[in-house]
């Protein structure tokens, strides 16, 4: 079995899941590492968007920020800032989007914006961006993340954008337009929302244990009665990543 | 009518302690020069708003000029955190305002349209509404469902860099164009930073490209090289390695201050910082040309 | 993906009986190839909606195809009357829905953006907000006074006519743009008309010229002269006799009657069309050349 | 003294309300050659606005239409129909529009809409167009008109626009941005609401009575205390006009 780095083995375990023809809000990183492998495998139709307001970028380096000069060269379309949130995601264009946080909870909520208190933080993060109109109004959200029991509270500190509230069925009163956050890929394995729109844990990457994956959760983590493991990496999308996608190991480097 | 000036004589003239700024750009055509004019001229108590923050909130913030920041995402993009103004908001020394990127947004669109307010759908998050209270609620009319709504942000002044304009400030502008139109038709006062100055005949042959109508504008000020470290679609390119090192440099409060005596006092303008950066960053930051293909508007 | 398909096939596809049609434009761009193509498939029942229904709508609603008009200036532009759908009106025969110009926009804008309603700042007029229902009020939160609200609009299928775009639909369009995109993105289905369909690299050559992209369009029918007599900026001028001499054909329903048996029904396609509008026409309706100048991208 | 013809007498009236430096919400005909008129004589710095998005027009030749092709080659700016009555009119960027329309009552509210019941109409004439927004949200107003009865109803059938109600009280109370309709432009003079709000006979043009004025009005038409005449027109203006503007008199014949 070949080896791989953790960055790599979320990067494709994301990529699997996106399915081609989607519209896709993405961020840097390993989220666009992810399209790109996925535009190269089994998803050649995805439209790649970025919150800058790019539309079919044709990037010929990595972008260190999502508002990089060579996502906009030779990209179809550039649009205003409100245009791409009004249009494009609050219009439900936009088929998926990929978010990220310091904490994720039982119910998939995100907090990006502060740990503790939130008018006197002992933390104060970077806060919202769009996450908080991408968790509510792309179709399905999907959440990369290290698998660690303090990223993985009971309830987070504060509710930057909304998973599925304190049940599946609170979210669906709130009439929000997108169906929330889809699945949880974490360097142990995948989580899913259960019909309470509780994560639970759905596969296991090869290798990796239940009992690892419970212990690094910060809830009573229940385990899917269809329980899988993942294919590991393929060697085609290990060289995909590797020697076109991200050749100088800007973000795929291990030891995270 | 010619609004040419310099920029110290635009800052002089156009911001004022305790204003509302907004530095537009959404990591594209940052107007940094600006920034460190502001800081040369010791401008007080000045509120920033800005959905992005970026590197140079973060040194008019270590400079003393703030009191108050609005934002939607406070980082250094690509890098991480932006340590000056979180550790000044960590240490309860500086006001802040938050929004989420659409509603920061609404609230320049609001501003821009004249409106009372902008409506979004909800979110149902529901913590920034509720610690914001900015953020209200009104019941659309049509199937009594709660939405959303933000006030308008009306800045006294937007500092908006752009590509190309004409002497009077009917601007150009391409590459990723973020808020700078919305900021400027929200703001009371308008000073235009450009990277080159060109003859109106140039404006006319492509009036879709004019974001900005001169008639709204009130300085013009000529800055080649003002986005730096940021950037300017087609003139050169984002310094990535600088807003690596200010990950560094700010990590450090007497490093910042170093930083801010050696590259914002110690030099007069653009000109000396752009000509200090040296060959080997001029020659880093070059572009070559990737024209559009023309239109024709026609002769009629 | 190419979407390419004749106008023929498109509007058989994409308009159905009964539909809300949007066929955008103010002015320019009015895609008259596919108001004839929808007469000649005898489309029926259709609710036809533009800020300004211009000779299309008039000769759309002669035919038979309309059961009812949403418009804000129903008029022949810088001629007059719109005589058909004015006197249908009159006569009780023809439903319709009015608006003020910003409001019937406001509504493309709602629909466009997946707002419940858009926000107006009170007019006090009031006459057409009491004879048409649709408009409402809300309180403003902040300041306690009325705001005007209009629901959004969302065709069933819009149609834009386009300077240029490539097979898959990413359409440059440039000179005045009007309602075209807000159309397209309020819309369920879109058809594109173009004037020229180029390869991708045109429009990745000028990303901030696309106004429309491929994902939400769903056919592309190159159509050259699909405007006239309407224009296309840099492509063939206005006609503007023969929006004065509709003025006159339009007097009469027999005259209309052998203008729709003449232009419409007495011709395949708008290729025919335009071979039998005949030499001197073409001649007279032919522009100069007046290019943008281009701007630099960069290479990066 | 020099022969003109109406619409010359009207145009030329227009244009001298206009100030340097005013924002304009232009139509095509008469408003059109007004604000040109202007723009060559005391107001070298007037912005002209198309309500089809286009800033700072340089016509070669005279448009049939708002939405002509010669205003847009050449123009320092075009933008769209939403950006132009949000960002140029609702912001409060405009000075002064031009409106028309088939009646205009005492208190200056225009109907462009109906003669008749609305839900019947006996006339249907073309709608407001943008003039419910020229009217309440540009700071000045001005109307061009021919002087007739029938178009100077005491009450308009159809309010498509507000005047002042039906009291300047009542239009302040409604809290508009704009001042309202402050000249009606007619070819016996001119009248200009008085403190009520009303339409009073300010200025009389050469030749022209207070009688002829009132018999061609719909109500009971006060005269101000400080009634004037105005200047003929000057060989200049209409040099300008008939040479420069309209050489092929499309708007500027007589006998309307």
């Amino acid at each position: 079995m070949t080896e791989y780095t953790s960055p790599e083995l979320l990067t494709i375990n994301a990529a699997r899941l996106l399915r081609d023809g989607d519209v896709v809000f993405v961020g840097v990183g390993l989220p666009n590492l992810a399209c790109n492998l996925a535009r190269r495998t089994h998803a050649p139709n995805l439209v790649m968007i970025y919150e800058a307001g790019v539309i079919g970028a044709q990037p010929a380096r990595l972008p260190l920020s999502i508002g990089d000069p060579t996502l906009v060269s030779g990209a179809l379309s550039v649009c205003g800032m409100y245009d791409i949130f009004a249009l494009y995601l609050q219009r439900g264009n936009i088929d998926v989007g990929f978010l990220g946080g310091a904490q994720i909870d039982r119910f998939g909520n995100i907090n990006a914006t502060v740990i503790g208190d939130y008018s006197h933080p002992k933390v104060r993060l970077p806060g919202s961006g769009g996450s908080m109109e991408i968790a509510a109004w792309a179709n399905r959200c999907y959440i990369i993340t290290p698998h660690q029991k303090r990223r993985f509270p009971e309830k987070v500190d504060f509710r930057t954008s909304a998973g599925f509230l304190n049940h599946r069925q609170e979210r669906e009163a709130a009439k929000l337009r997108g169906a929330g956050p889809q699945a949880v890929v974490t360097d142990i394995g995948i989580l899913e929302p259960n019909e309470e729109g509780e994560l639970i844990l759905t596969a296991l990457h090869p290798g990796r244990s239940v009992e690892e994956a419970q212990a690094n959760t910060g809830w009573d983590l229940k385990i899917s009665p269809s329980l899988r493991f993942t294919e590991p990496p393929s060697e085609k999308e290990l060289k995909i990543l590797r020697e076109e996608l991200d050749p100088n190991r800007i973000y795929l480097k291990g030891g995270e | 009518m010619s609004k040419l000036m310099t920029l110290s004589e635009a800052i002089q003239r156009y911001v004022h302690d305790g204003d509302l700024v907004y530095a537009a750009g959404f990591t594209h055509l940052i107007p940094f020069a600006a920034g460190h004019e502001i800081i040369r001229q010791g401008k007080k108590n000045l509120i920033l708003a800005r959905a992005t923050p970026d590197l140079i909130y973060d040194q008019m913030v270590a400079a003393g000029c703030a009191r108050k920041v609005i934002f939607s995402y406070m980082g250094n993009p690509g890098v991480g955190s932006l340590r000056i103004v979180r550790a000044e908001i960590e240490a309860g020394n500086l006001e802040w305002e938050e929004y989420s990127h659409f509603s920061m947004i609404s609230r320049l669109q609001a501003g821009a349209s004249g409106l009372p307010f902008m409506p979004m759908n909800p979110t149902a998050a529901g913590d920034l509404e509720r610690v914001n209270p900015n953020y209200r609620q009104v019941i659309d009319p049509y199937s009594g469902n709660a939405v959303v709504v933000v006030p308008p942000l009306k800045p006294d002044v937007a500092i908006v860099h752009v590509q190309r304009c004409d002497a009077q400030g009917n601007a150009h502008i391409w590459g990723i164009i973020g808020e700078q139109k919305e900021a400027a038709f929200a703001a009371e006062r308008v000073i235009i930073t450009a990277e080159e100055i060109v003859d109106e005949s140039v404006i006319r042959s492509d009036p879709n490209r004019t974001l900005i109508p001169a008639f709204i504008v009130d300085a013009v000020c000529p800055v080649p090289y003002c986005a730096h470290p940021s950037y300017t679609q087609g003139y050169y390119d984002r310094d990535n390695e600088f807003y690596l090192q200010w990950d560094e440099i700010s990590k450090s409060r007497q490093k910042v201050q170093e930083y801010l005596e050696e590259w914002v006092f110690g030099v007069p303008d653009r000109v000396a910082y752009w000509e200090k950066l040296g060959e080997e960053v001029h020659q880093r930051l070059k572009v070559g040309e990737r024209l559009s293909a023309p239109v024709n508007y026609g002769l009629y």
